[in-house]
């Protein structure tokens, strides 16, 4: 059974230091909130992991929270790139930026390799790409029927994965729908984790295209209205467009990301 | 009616889907030119989207590949894993649709960086699911505007490496002839040299050159109640 | 898009001599109708597939129609044995029945290895037991990561994959719900697939629990009400428990199965 | 009140699971001890079933893993591949709670074949779920009534071998002790001489044997409300 706690006691418990940490949400039900308590509660050297780095991860890269950032795809989605990203790679600011970088086909299957168990998992992938090159999290395996050489990658187990979520129970039951991305896979490929959401109920009714994570498979739970805000969370409030866009002035510069910075705080 | 270049790109890029085929799209142009396709000559195509929509319809072209109205319209709508490994990989999708920010005359695309990789002079978003789109779809069209800059004599990165059977820009349509990308059509006004001067390498001519039919009043009223 | 068609049509047009085939439905939505036409078809030399058995196999068996069997547990659920398994594996009657045998998790990770394009799957599995002494489908495979000695099962992929569903619509879109086993691998994994459903509808409303397989995937779906009995029909019909009870009696001897099939036939 | 045999082995496994816990349940005497335990001390018990079923709450017993109810009452449905892949494997799950056909003194299980592989004497179902179910889970519990013919020297087949903590029969409760397993708990008004003459091997007893304390009215009642 899940425990339900407030987000900033649970980012407190559940994130340390130099912790691998995946928040992930893919374009929908990104967990900004949750974000935001890890750069207000000043964590450091920690390795992300997310398929889609996208605002959040620019905003703890540029806070300094980040060592290093496993992905395959940083880009302020429909707008451009992530400044605060580059900035970190291309001059290391505010601290060096280690990267290790896959395919989305990559990143999904080392999360199901995580959530089964599995030291790696097997795909059709990176085929004369230069990405073997860069990064040794990349192998050819072979089939024991076949021969035929495919592409392996590792496992992703995170120390703790954190995602948002619509609805959870007063036992921790957790219920999320729409685009529900690589989330089941994160949390179950974790050590520990955190899921925020929109708000507790007494009863979770079923709803088409629905995933449920029982209670006994997520560490906490903490309510968290609108703490998706800007991605979106379908049935309670659509994307913030216009943030997205904005992001782009603000983390253009590290004045302006400064100042934005020191709101959050 | 008038139209601008990128209106006619992607008009041609719509064009190029059939009726009842399946089209993995990536977002920005391949996105607007695969919906223009469902909204005129190609109602039954079935639209997927790398967040898990199979069949998406949406009315208004989405912002991002994973926009509400991508899951509420979707036939089915799956997880991200699924959407590669049992839809993607085995190649029973039709036609992948890529843009690129920059490719070589083999179609080959880099959209990691530009620059040393370890010290990049500019650090581009990355790979995303290009890699696999441009391997594990029957067939590839990339879609994108064409410039020195974006058609370069070298990558400084290859991120994908499909076979792409079409390049389709603002200023015509490229195919491949003996392994190396050739211009075979220019869009109406169009002329051959202003193709060549935005390409980065020596572009060869197709014998067979033709122009692109002009966007249809139905297309563009089409196009602009997409993007309106 | 699927064609819809009339069972007779459907099984004449995709099931011929010879060819591997599998009719999955875990406990729930059983394609019988179709395994009875199958019969009715006179089809030899099958390879039959499925993690189950159950009577549907014993039935196609004890009819002759089978030449191998794939499969993972061949039992009447809650009854007993499958008595025209038994007689074909201890007695070659009607004909001589080559075996394949798997666990569970070995053969729902070969369906997913089919429907993934992969030609094979990693699993923990068959750790300490006989298995892979009789069965050379279960090979060793180490990580290239962390040098661990895994289990390798290679893909299945039929010829023709049979499910039964609760609805299609006019497309043949197809959706089912309750518990769905196995059975979007089984029909992803396959060459060409027949959905037999309890009813084609116009449009198919969302529902908690759905899965929708899109026309596109499916080659044929023929509509079959009450296609699934004496298995259940989740929100149609139940289970008839007292057939599977009965068909311990009708099939422990072939003279009360042939009267039987003669009946179906 | 009187109660059978049957009865006595049922409200002792029962009792060996632990409320909160979470158990893959596998049909028949498994499916009712655990459906029991959740109906008297451990209501927060989580059944899962290998058809895709977690946290099932059937009222009534299910009489094969895939009942309706099954999936009606289940905090979350899943497919098939998921449950083994995503729930099993990983070893998330507490108790493995099997039956078997045949086993020996190590808890080695055989429900494959009695005789030759190639051409048996008695064909039987084969393995299903149990070679996984019984090294993944944290602990392992079979649950089986005790003859000489299903407590065998020699298995002819191993079809699962894991590590069980008890087998539990109608007769008592078995555990290991340096690598095999001996008696260490009878059931009420059974003799140590039945045990030994319902087993195929020289079966041992522990110093520390005891006896199981006899069913409560209130778990007889909640059984038979189960069974009834």
């Amino acid at each position: 059974m899940a425990r339900i706690a407030s987000l900033a006691e649970a980012v407190g418990e559940l994130v340390h230091d130099g912790d691998q940490v995946a928040l992930e949400g893919f374009t929908h039900l990104i967990p900004f909130a949750a974000g935001h308590e890890i750069i207000r509660q000043g964590r450091t050297d920690l390795t992300l992991v997310r398929m889609t780095p996208d605002l959040i991860y620019d905003q703890l890269i540029g806070a300094g929270c980040a060592r290093k950032l496993i992905f395959s795809w940083g880009g302020n989605p429909g707008v451009g790139s992530l400044h605060r990203f580059r900035d970190a790679v291309q001059h290391s600011w505010p601290v060096p930026l280690e990267i290790e970088e896959h395919s989305h086909a990559g990143m999904a299957n080392r999360y199901v390799a995580g959530a089964s168990g599995l030291p790696f998992a097997v795909l059709r992938g990176y085929t004369g790409t230069d990405l073997p090159k860069q990064t040794d999290t990349i192998k050819p395996v072979s089939c024991p029927f076949t021969g035929e050489v495919l592409t392996a990658v590792p496992a992703l187990n995170p120390d703790v994965t954190i995602v948002h979520a619509q609805r959870a129970d007063r036992k921790g039951n957790v219920q999320l729908w729409g685009i529900t991305g690589v989330q089941k896979e994160a949390v179950l490929a974790a050590k520990r984790s955190l899921v925020t959401v929109e708000e507790i109920v007494d009863e979770l009714e079923p709803r088409p295209n629905a995933v449920t994570l029982p209670g006994w498979v997520v560490t906490m739970v903490a309510e968290v209205p609108q703490g998706a805000h800007p991605s979106y969370a379908h049935d309670y409030y659509v994307r913030d467009n216009e943030f997205y866009k904005q992001w782009d002035a603000i983390s253009r510069d590290r004045d302006s990301f400064g100042q934005w910075l020191a709101e959050i705080r | 009616m008038t139209y601008t270049t990128d209106e006619m790109m992607t008009v041609a890029a719509a064009r190029s889907l059939r009726d009842g085929t399946s089209c993995f799209v990536g977002i920005g142009l391949p996105s607007t030119a695969a919906n223009l396709a469902r909204a005129t000559h190609a109602p039954d195509l079935v639209l997927i989207y790398e967040s898990g929509c199979i069949g998406a319809k949406p009315g208004q072209l989405p912002l991002s590949i994973g926009d509400g109205i991508l899951a509420e319209t979707a036939d089915s709508l799956v997880s991200v894993p699924e959407i590669f490994n049992y839809w993607l990989q085995p190649g029973r999708i039709d036609v992948g649709f890529l843009g690129a920010a920059q490719l070589d005359r083999h179609g080959r695309i880099n959209t990691t960086v530009i620059g040393d990789y370890a010290d990049p002079k500019v650090r581009l978003p990355g790979a995303g699911g290009a890699p696999e789109i441009a391997t594990a779809c029957k067939d590839v069209v990339i879609i994108v505007r064409q410039s020195k800059r974006t058609f370069a004599e070298r990558l400084d990165f290859v991120t994908s490496a499909g076979r792409p059977s079409m390049i389709i820009t603002d200023l015509g349509v490229l195919r491949p002839r003996d392994g190396e990308f050739v211009l075979t059509q220019v869009h109406p006004g169009i002329e051959v040299s202003q193709a060549i001067e935005a390409t980065g390498w020596p572009l060869r001519v197709s014998a067979d050159l033709s122009t692109t039919e002009p966007p249809t009043p139905s297309e563009l009223t089409a196009l602009r109640r997409l993007t309106g």
